[in-house]
């Protein structure tokens, strides 16, 4: 299981060609009479290193070898193989399947009948995690994402301001949608981008804030792009902001809730997750800045007691781990948690409304252009 | 001016005829189910204890009035003196079973109470009639007591020849009881009882007809015990001072090594000079303080040798296995009888089973089956140190998950057995005894634990073998998909594979098992 | 609190002056000494009925009065008239809050000095629960809708297909998204449709499926206007597809789960909720039709029974509420529901997949235009 | 060929010597809580029985072997007479508890175990000093027991001028004992034995230095029971034999008024010739069937008249609030004493109180406080009728949400409490107690909810007041900036309308209230 190092967008014909080659590879073992072996990038948090330089995690070294003759290894060597089928299937056949979609196309039931025992019956799969998971081994060991099979998702992302797209040879321009706003595809990578003249990003953790700064005019004001995948970030958008910076160098601003979770929505687009640390380099944007809401916004910004909301276990346990956080290691970021961890307190972005329902557009302002920004 | 307050003083039968319920007589039910249990009990004490084969029979049936019962007891055992047989049942606090020896029974209570509940009930005596071995007559007396003497009241008497040379005692009894709500504890109690006696055969008829018949399993019998004497750490200065005045006319050495289990002549030297007593001194001439000084000394000293087991009778390990086997019907039962310990100079002796599968329901955790010389403790579980300990494994380590068809049993003989209470349903927190019920359980849960193991291996390699077939089918139909061949093209050449694969691990597994075996023998 | 039985939407300045009116109103009656009376038509189950000729509930003529000085009301009352004044200040401030917003901006606490008490501290309120409340009451007792007071919502709902609409003077032509589609503005009803040509709207319950079938060309096939909003629909998807049917003819089928929260869905689009029944009037497509998927559907289509999922309690008693639902007594409906109740099985629409990846376009041609669906 | 079997008799006291664990004295913890319990316990009788304000003290301190401990037990009482001292230390079953009357003790056995446990462990005699009211001398006897014979031995005797018009008596024990594992036990003890006896005075000195000193807070004390006699539903056929030997000489119907409660003339008439037995034959005559027939028909008979109560000693209402409200500094507290009621035959009264707030923490369910015959009840609780009864209670009706600074105290007091066990910490599931313990309990607890609706209800007044004026700032506040006025112009109009409105509300609930305290009423 070869997989190049190139992570530009491939087209579907060509992941057809790595995807049918690993069948080849399989069989020619089976032929010499091996035992047919998969190798796939360790997924481990001990395979997960954290790259200095490109200020990601990314997949180590190691790799493991899944073997379809052990039992530990058998069904997942199984489900793999199976996905790897599917996938073909529906590139040949020119369709778009969801995750779900695969995981009802693959599920059966097959039986064997073992003497003294019986029949025994199992399913390819029973969850859709165990379905995902072939999936991901199929991304990681062929080092192609899922966007370039040609899979469906839920796409949560919506975009405004002065950026100009084709898709399928339609120009939209993103200044022209009016109170509407212009919802992402699956597969950002295939969008052209036909003119960009924003002078930044500025990523809106809730749906409602993006709507109110849409209405009240604030990108046109600031020449920004504004966008807001609603809370946890799909794939498309963090590949599209990600675009943005990398290939636009737009600098780009995150502003969520003053509280782990909005931590954590700004530390998927900053860098992905540990566990899925293999997407990171599609789909990270190293550069990306925290505004706010902080919890040091709380005492500067005199946001009273009542609009504070006491942090549950599950924030503090979030917060012990994002500490940890390779990426959260600067200096403003280790205050900012422990701040947190010792205040035990988190707000929300409307908090702010107490000083009036303007003052969001002064917040930001302040934190933007007076580099209040932490990252 | 004093205050006029009467005085008066009660026999000892009198006393408990008061005081029915400390002695288990509380009311209509616990008092039939407690007059069975005692009359069952005497039977096996006088059968077993003296090589016999018990053969029980007892009857129970409604009598005259709605609230009264008959019961009847019969056993085959050696029978009681004719001159006896007033007193063992008439007085209270007269017994045989005041010895250093294990007995069921060992409060001189029992019968006596029975007479009690009945004649103060029904106002009927009771019936006793024996023959003892070899005996040429059959005798019958009618008893009841005169409570404030504390003495048998002989109402009738009668004497035929034993023409069928039977020996054994039969008691006949007519009480007040509650057999309705008395009949599921009795049942239990047999139940339990035929658990660990699969010697004896027992017979019993229920006043609503049904019947109980335990069948004899075995003729082998657990090695009775014998009569000892006490040990030196278990004794008071009350009861040296009784040594004394009885056999005390020799050396303070000769004396301790005659009276005292566990004391030889040289342990009896080294103690007696240890505490500065003269051991040549009478032991008539001590005072009150040195007697006190003795005994005091006599129960912290720790050279003793442990007191001896020979008046113990455990049901052994066969004799436990069978019993359970015919009982519960599980699917297998692995049961031990540790060595001989002791606390506080008593000796004890611990055994422990457990049993699997089979007709046990599983249950969410074990279910457990406590004896106490041999006698079933139905109730109370809870304060019992049996409970705790099996609540402390970690039945994981061998192999158990519940819900699980596991049954404990656990069986404590000994010459004094530590109740936790009056009621004489659980047994307290001794150390000593709490240590050796932990290493016996866990001795039988190991060897349930190589029991489920191998069971679970052989299940292990048929499914391995069908996994392996079953998951290389599905990727031989991808392959060939993708590849766009034939599917028996690709699952003929893996099968190959799989077979040469199977013989490799089989082969492994076969050294790793040996490894197994050998680390648990460390263990054991 | 009197109000006009107008559904046609009203623009910000009549509004504020509705709002006006009442705070007015109240003062009159303090200064007549009277105790303050706020009469707003009850939401209560019983004072909600089913109105057969419009096929909505409705509020029925039931009126509550809400005291000032009444120990039950008291708290109610004066949060209802605190939002009165919060409302009206962003409306005048030319703000568009969201009701988040507001919660915050309304948030303090009172104290009083009570003699052997001590000091009383009471929130004006602790939970968004009771600041949407009196935005409810608002909405019901000034027969005004939130989006009309401006507020900014959360919008989930996307569209492409044959419909050109205008917003702030912008055209957006929703056939020439490419794989991109247009997000919902919050009050779509301030969209002019400068052209539609559809021929009709199919709404699906899942993201990924409405992106499956905009890239397979679906809509473009069918001449079909094709809408998702991820799920539960908010109030924003739910105006405009009622907008569509009602004002432009548009026959309306929606697209489920087959499990009980998919007939709900589609329940709520059609007639929305008992609870909420005040919003059905301006809400609900009574006309809208149901093509699945269906609990027939697992037998008429053979679905196996390994892509069938047992359904729990929950559902059971949702599927026991709406079978009692006025708009689900058809015999069709009643058919469905009572088939699930026995049954008890669920399935999804990725199940589908078990035909083939292709299998979903089949069954949604047959389910329209063979005249499967139900209503 | 007959197996040689011996067979001896025990005296009750070397019974019980061997049987320890029986009485409480299983092991030196417990058996030196049960000294002191019983030690104190006759004190306490021996004092409020007789119109005595008890006055005892008790010090315990290390003697002179490590695990040896001196307990010295005085009390204020009417003393024993001289004759008696040995007897009634140095004989098993000799008392003057055995009455149909509430004490105690009633075993007759408890200061016996005391020295048997100690000489067994200490070969020391106890020393009982006793004057009684108005003895000219103070007597001192040195006692053991001669456990084969039953009998006490006197080691030692004076007597001397008893100057100081000194009654009581003292009695002072050396036994092993483990003061550690004991104290706990003891101190809890003291503790609700004064919840229970607010009018005695106890001081007790503990061997590691710590006081407790118990006040007297009051000067009353509760009605001495008197002695009475058996009632019919409660004797057993034994028991009626012994009192026809003893009292037999006249017509049945005489027989019966003469020595049992609750028969009149009457109703022994009645009951007679119901029965079929002739009035007036004596009762001599009456042969044995007869006699079970007669008192068979005895316990079934509902015709008699209640038992009496008078050989009850209640602790009584105001002395369980004073004792309560001492020992546990509640907010409120509420007693009731219920009236006597009985089963089989045997009289009790149960009182019972719930104390609220104060220094009592909150906790997740009510705490217990159990009293039998005065006597604090520390274990088994999980067993007792009591916390059946207050588990099943619905607290929310009284108004009790948890966790709630709630104690329950509960005192049954009968001339035969019906143990659940021999270790007497549980009472029994009696259908006719458990009754009774739940009025008692619903009463105590419908004057606690008269009590928090009253607080609860004074709170809501001021609580309105405040949030109308509150809420009214606000609606004026925001009218006001609506409308662009001032807010003083809104809120001083509305200020009116807020005190005509609450003077109206005040004026409904004079009515409301009148209404539900009738209601409550019909309810008790």
């Amino acid at each position: 299981m070869e997989s190049s190092s190139n992570s530009k967008a491939k087209p579907r014909s060509e992941v057809l060609k790595i995807m049918e080659g690993l069948a080849q590879e399989l069989y020619a073992q089976i032929e010499r009479g091996e035992e047919p072996v998969l190798e796939i990038p360790s997924r481990t948090l001990s395979n997960t290193v954290w790259d200095p330089k490109r200020r990601i995690v990314v997949l180590g070294p190691d790799k493991l070898k899944r073997r379809l003759l052990d039992m530990k290894e058998s069904k997942r060597f199984m489900q793999t193989i199976l996905m790897l089928k599917l996938i073909v299937s529906s590139i040949r056949e020119g369709v778009y399947p969801t995750i779900r979609d695969l995981y009802y196309n693959g599920k059966h039931t097959i039986t064997f009948r073992v003497p003294n025992v019986g029949a025994v019956r199992e399913n390819t799969w029973d969850e859709q995690a165990e379905s995902n998971a072939a999936i991901e081994d199929l991304e990681v060991g062929l080092n192609v994402l899922r966007e370039e099979m040609g899979l469906s998702a839920d796409v949560k992302g919506k975009v405004v301001g002065p950026i100009v797209v084709r898709s399928k040879g339609f120009e939209i321009d993103a200044t022209r949608m009016g109170d509407t706003a212009l919802g992402l595809p699956p597969n950002p990578d295939e969008l052209d981008i036909v003119k960009i003249e924003a002078s930044y990003v500025l990523v809106v953790e809730k749906d409602a804030i993006f709507q109110r700064l849409n209405r009240e005019g604030y990108w046109n004001r600031e020449n920004a792009i504004l966008i807001t995948a609603r809370g946890m970030p799909d794939r498309a958008t963090r590949k599209f902001v990600r675009r943005l910076n990398e290939d636009y160098k737009l600098p780009v601003y995150v502003l969520t809730d003053s509280d782990p979770y909005g931590y954590y929505i700004y530390s998927v687009y900053k860098s992905g997750s540990i566990k899925l640390s293999y997407e990171s380099e599609r789909l990270a944007t190293p550069d990306a800045k925290f505004i706010g809401v902080t919890t040091s916004d709380i005492i500067n910004y005199k946001i009273s007691s009542d609009y504070v909301i006491a942090a549950n276990e599950r924030d503090i346990k979030r917060a012990e781990e994002l500490v940890r956080y390779p990426w959260f290691q600067s200096e403003a970021w280790q205050k900012e948690i422990n701040l947190f961890l010792k205040m035990k307190k988190k707000v929300e972005i409307e908090a702010l409304s107490t000083h009036g329902l303007k003052f969001l557009h002064d917040y930001l302002l302040e934190k933007i252009h007076s580099g209040k920004w932490i990252e | 001016m004093a205050t006029d307050v009467k005085f008066e003083s009660l026999s000892p039968s009198e006393w408990f005829r008061r005081n029915k319920e400390l002695a288990g007589f509380a009311n209509p039910s616990r008092a039939l189910y407690q007059a069975v249990r005692e009359l069952i009990e005497n039977a096996l004490d006088a059968t077993e204890t003296f090589g016999i084969h018990p053969f029980i029979k007892a009857y129970i049936k409604y009598a005259e009035r709605d609230n009264w019962l008959s019961i009847y007891v019969e056993d085959n055992g050696i029978g009681i003196p004719k001159d006896e047989i007033p007193n063992v049942f008439g007085r209270v606090f007269y017994s045989s079973k005041y010895k250093v020896k294990q007995h069921r029974g060992i409060f001189g209570l029992g019968a006596k109470m029975v007479i009690l509940y009945a004649q103060s009930t029904t106002n009927k005596p009771i019936t006793v009639i024996s023959a003892q071995q070899g005996s040429d007559k059959v005798y019958r007396f009618d008893i009841m007591i005169d409570t404030l003497r504390n003495e048998p009241l002989i109402k009738y008497q009668e004497e035929w020849d034993n023409k069928y040379k039977w020996h054994g005692t039969a008691v006949h009894v007519v009480m007040e009881g509650d057999w309705l709500k008395a009949k599921h504890r009795v049942e239990e109690y047999i139940k339990r009882v035929a658990m660990v006696a699969p010697y004896a055969e027992i017979h019993v008829k229920e006043p609503d007809g049904a019947v109980i018949d335990i069948e004899r399993v075995t003729l082998t019998l657990p090695i009775p015990p014998k009569e000892g004497l006490p040990h030196p750490k278990s004794v008071d200065i009350e009861a040296v001072k009784q040594l004394i005045s009885r056999n005390g006319d020799s050396p303070v050495s000769e004396f301790m090594v005659e009276n005292f289990d566990g004391v030889g002549e040289e342990t009896a030297m080294n103690f007696l000079q240890s505490i500065g007593i003269d051991p040549g001194r009478n032991i008539k001439e001590l005072n009150t303080d040195e007697i006190t000084h003795l005994v005091t000394k006599m129960r912290e000293y720790n050279e003793w040798r442990r007191p001896r087991a020979d008046w113990l009778s455990p049901v052994g390990t066969e004799l436990l296995e069978q019993g359970i086997r015919k009982t519960l019907e599980p699917e297998a039962v692995f049961a031990t009888t540790r060595k001989p310990s002791s606390y506080s100079g008593n000796p004890f002796i611990v055994e422990a089973a457990v049993a699997w599968g089979g007709k046990i329901e599983p249950s969410d955790r074990p279910i457990i089956y406590r004896f106490a010389n041999k006698v079933p403790l139905l109730y109370d579980e809870g304060n019992d140190v049996v409970r705790h300990v099996v609540d402390e494994v970690d039945w994981s380590l061998y192999k158990v998950k519940f819900p699980a068809p596991l049954v404990v049993v656990v069986h404590i003989c000994s010459t004094k057995i530590p109740y936790a209470s009056a009621g004489k349903e659980a047994i307290a927190d001794v150390p000593e005894i709490e240590s050796e019920v932990r290493l016996a359980i866990r001795e039988v849960a190991r060897r349930l634990r190589v029991y489920l193991s191998r069971k679970e291996k052989e299940k292990e390699a048929m499914m391995r073998y069908a996994m392996f077939t079953m998951f290389s089918r599905e990727v031989a139909s991808s392959i060939a998909s993708i590849l766009g061949i034939k599917e028996d093209q690709v699952l003929n050449k893996l099968k190959k594979v799989i077979s040469r694969k199977i013989k490799y691990l089989e082969a492994i597994e076969e050294v790793e098992g040996d490894g197994e075996q050998q680390q648990q023998q460390g263990q054991a």
